[in-house]
């Protein structure tokens, strides 16, 4: 298992253990949500768009030089912004096997869990499962080229 | 005059409502997606199920005997609490949906033809649209709906245009969902009866918070579901005036619904309310209906809209104070509804604050998606008042939403 | 091998087989019409309706998202119970006629055309007759029915002749509530196929006897209550091949089904399962109809299967003594139901004096009708029994029957 | 209230006083179905059948040379013919409004009203209500003769 991967949902976990209740936690996912830099209006485009019943989630995916997949995304809702955040601080810049296979469980920990759930429609577990096929779509993309 | 409801005293009666969520006191406040249940109708479900189950009609042994007579009372109450003529104009259905594409198909496939113009309103519930949308596909006819003005009454003026072309059906709800506007149903009825139309009432939202008296509405059917009542989930009634639903051809097959199977010479049905209830029906969910309206009716169903619009103002007079609030229906005639949304902040993101502070609101579109596109919001965020609800669970909705707006604002 | 099953350990969870019956022990010998409850399903639903009942699906807070995750839950024990490859191959109906109706009308209208034939059988339960009935008026085709040998087993040989012309849609009960014949299905199925049918199976009678795997069977679709199921009554479940299901539109519109709606632009529709369920579900029924079947699979569905065989064995063998005894349905391939009629007798009189000693069981037709033509009778006294029926019932069963035709021929 | 109608009645409360339980009580109910005269074949007639569900009743009437109505009936079931029986034993020969405005409270009293229930289904009460609809018949008759 990937060492950053597996750092990176410590460093989480360790970050959201000091609130004490709901609204705090709240209070540290909007703040996450707020430091993600917005996509430009012109790529909040259909083809990046993860539409769930409540909000939307946009996520653009690319492979940078080393081979390594870098994530952007942005949602309308400031709370799934900030979870979304997350997900993009855990997986981005990991090589594409990593993100294919990646076990997220940092989301569980921090009492998050219910805002991933297929039925919360959000569009956030769409996102997660979106950010895996790029994962493994780079992974056939490099093996294809070798 | 009414009585005054005293909330605490009916909050006894709801085990639910001493829970926690997340920590902090439930405060219930998504009654018009589903009300909770008092204990006589959570107990009459389980009596039934421990005590009495069976097959109800045509049994000869004593518990089908009991059953079934418990089923056919529980049609009576209905019958009474809505002012039909007769029990046989009550139907059992799944719920209020069910109901509206029943009408949709069984009347709608032999009544509505190509060109025909099926009237409906900008604030009704996906529920009351969708259905005459695909028969109007279906029959090539035209689903036209009447606009709603800026504070969220229906545009009357609008109403009286649109029947001059006669549309054949007008289907629109007691009360919306969304809005809480109250329309006036007896008015719209005459005048569109007037125009040759017949009249379907969704009363999804007005039967848990008004009397009702279809003989009075005049209307030619009514529908609504169980579980916004105070009843079980999986049951609703349509009512049906007995001559119309008598010229109507079923529209499920099986159980119950026939008089004689033959392979050869084919069927023949029964009568009324049968040949409308194929297989076996939702048996503890008729008699739990049956307790809930009953139920109802003791705390007065004008008492409780009473106390709902008192919760609704005191809600509005504390919202109001807030920032960039917006309310989505503003109607004088109201019931206890408040949808809102704030400049600049997602509802998305109060209703999940809200709920990490115990209240229970309703986010998004509510199934009003054209009400959305109407007063051009994506959703709203939306409280919607029970009888068990008091002032301070509305204080602390207040001051939960204004926390969250500060929060998500800052 | 199955387990052996020890019926009064079963007993002990039906709080209702301890009551009393005109001053008689309850024996409740009707579970073909319906089975009784056992405490955890009464209780599941309960629970739900005390502590976490919300609507589901689209709610942000915490209830609507603790009762759509049990909704879901039991959507897929469901799909584990029958073997369906998907949980989205699983649509909650209100009971096994709602399902056939579905089909009927959602699939049938698109796929039947004039001259088509439907072929089912003789010995089909009205909620697989009507629906092809209707379906085939409406369309202009035929319904064709397989004839039933004297021993109550299905004419293979005719059911093979009447597939020559090629039907559109072969339907046939997995077990029939009359005689008690198991069919074997996935034969039938194949043979259907093969010849170019769709296969809807109504498994009303088989889901509460038997191990069900429909990917093994291979058929289309696949119906079957909750209610004869150990489970509550208002929910069933509609089984469909993913890709059959997604060819299919809706058949009622509303809530939960679509996914944007305008009145200007039309409407589009939601995935598998939701489209096919418009409407709040009956969300405790769905919740407890999960628990029955995992208490099913807790005794073990075999092993139920071989104690009601050993019941109605022993029944048929206590009867057979009477004279005038005509046993209906005594093919070698059968379920836990013994049907008969007593030459000179009419079930109706044996059914109440067997109610009057305090046994239950059901007379008459059984919405079997063109069954009861075929076998020349008006109804039968019809015994079905259950996980919990004992042998001593079996006796008093037996021995009321005898005292019942004593008096009636004295 | 008609005399006759309240001593025949009482008579039959008294008759069924005896029985100790369900099956003394059915035993009496058979006894008075097999002493029932049967409708003779030829009229059983489609006309004066009243379809239950499960047991099926016929039922004629006439008016006698004093205005009083005659019934004669049959059932399939021997139960449900005893029941008719106690039904013509109560209503035969009394005058038509007698019969249109019976309180027949002996049938609750012998504890046999299931029976008459209108989910029972075996045509008992579709037969009482036939009955009563003769007593109406009848009367509008004589009143429309005078
Ligand atoms: C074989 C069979 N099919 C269908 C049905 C109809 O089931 P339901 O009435 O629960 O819809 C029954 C039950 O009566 C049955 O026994
Ligand atoms: C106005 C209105 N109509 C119809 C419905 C549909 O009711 P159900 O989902 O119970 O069938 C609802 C509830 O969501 C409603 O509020």
């Amino acid at each position: 298992m990937n060492a950053d991967l597996q750092n990176r949902q410590n460093e989480i976990v360790e970050e959201f253990a000091f609130f004490e209740d709901w609204i705090e936690k709240y209070e540290h996912v909007i703040e996450l949500g707020k430091e993600l830099e917005s996509l430009p209006e012109e790529e909040k485009q259909e083809d990046y768009l993860i539409r769930g019943c409540q909000s939307r989630v946009w996520l653009t995916a690319s492979k940078n030089a080393n081979g390594e997949v870098r994530f952007r995304a942005d949602s309308d809702a400031i709370i799934t912004k900030g979870l979304v955040a997350l997900m993009v601080r855990v997986l981005d810049g990991l090589p594409p096997q990593d993100i294919a296979s990646a076990d997220l469980w940092f989301i569980g920990k921090i009492g998050l869990d219910t805002h991933l759930s297929p039925t919360r429609a959000n569009g956030l577990q769409s996102m997660v499962q979106q950010m895996k096929r790029y994962g493994i779509a780079f992974q056939a993309d490099m093996e294809g080229g070798k | 005059m009414s009585k005054v409801l005293d909330p605490n005293h009916v909050r006894a009666q709801f085990p639910i409502l001493t829970r926690e969520v997340n920590g902090k006191p439930l405060v219930y406040l998504d009654h018009a997606a589903s009300a909770q249940k008092p204990v006589p109708v959570i107990e009459a479900q389980r009596e039934y199920l421990m005590h009495y189950h069976s097959n109800v009609h045509r049994g000869v042994h004593a518990l089908s005997q009991q059953a079934t007579d418990a089923f056919e009372h529980a049609r009576t109450i209905v019958q009474r609490h809505i002012g039909a003529a007769s029990s046989s104009e009550i139907i059992w259905m799944a719920g209020a949906t069910d109901g509206i594409n029943l009408v949709a198909q069984a009347w709608g496939r032999e009544n509505i033809s190509k060109g025909d113009v099926i009237l409906i309103t900008e604030m009704e519930h996906h529920a009351n649209i969708v259905p005459w949308q695909m028969l109007a596909e279906e029959r090539g006819a035209h689903v036209e709906a009447v606009g709603v003005l800026d504070d969220g009454t229906l545009d009357l003026q609008d109403f009286q245009e649109k029947l001059k072309v006669n549309p054949k059906l007008v289907a629109f709800t007691h009360i919306s969902n969304t809005l809480g506007t109250i329309n006036d149903a007896k008015q719209l009825t005459a005048w569109a009866q007037a125009a040759g139309a017949k009249v379907l009432i969704d009363g999804s939202q007005a039967v848990p918070h008004a009397a009702v008296d279809v003989q009075d509405l005049g209307c030619d059917f009514y529908v609504f579901s169980g579980h916004k009542s105070y009843g079980p989930t999986g049951i609703g009634v349509l009512y049906g005036r007995q001559s119309l639903l008598e010229s109507m051809r079923p529209w499920k097959g099986g159980g119950e619904m026939i008089d004689v199977v033959s392979i050869r010479n084919g069927t023949t049905y029964a009568g009324l309310p049968h040949k409308f209830e194929a297989g076996t029906p939702h048996i503890s969910g008729a008699i739990g209906l049956g307790v809930a309206l009953t139920w109802l009716n003791g705390l007065g169903v004008e008492s409780v809209m009473d106390h709902e619009t008192v919760l609704a103002a005191q809600a509005r007079h504390g919202l109001r104070k807030l920032e960039g609030m917006r309310f989505i229906g503003t109607a004088p005639e109201s019931a206890g509804v408040v949808s809102f949304v704030v400049d600049g902040v997602h509802p998305y993101d109060i209703g999940t604050l809200l709920d990490s502070q115990g209240v229970a609101v309703r986010t998004g579109h509510h199934c009003t998606q054209p009400l959305m596109e109407r007063f051009a919001v994506s959703g709203t965020v939306r409280a919607s008042f029970g009888a068990y609800n008091t002032l301070q669970e509305v204080d602390t909705f207040v001051a939960a939403t204004e926390r969250a707006v500060n929060m998500l604002r800052a």
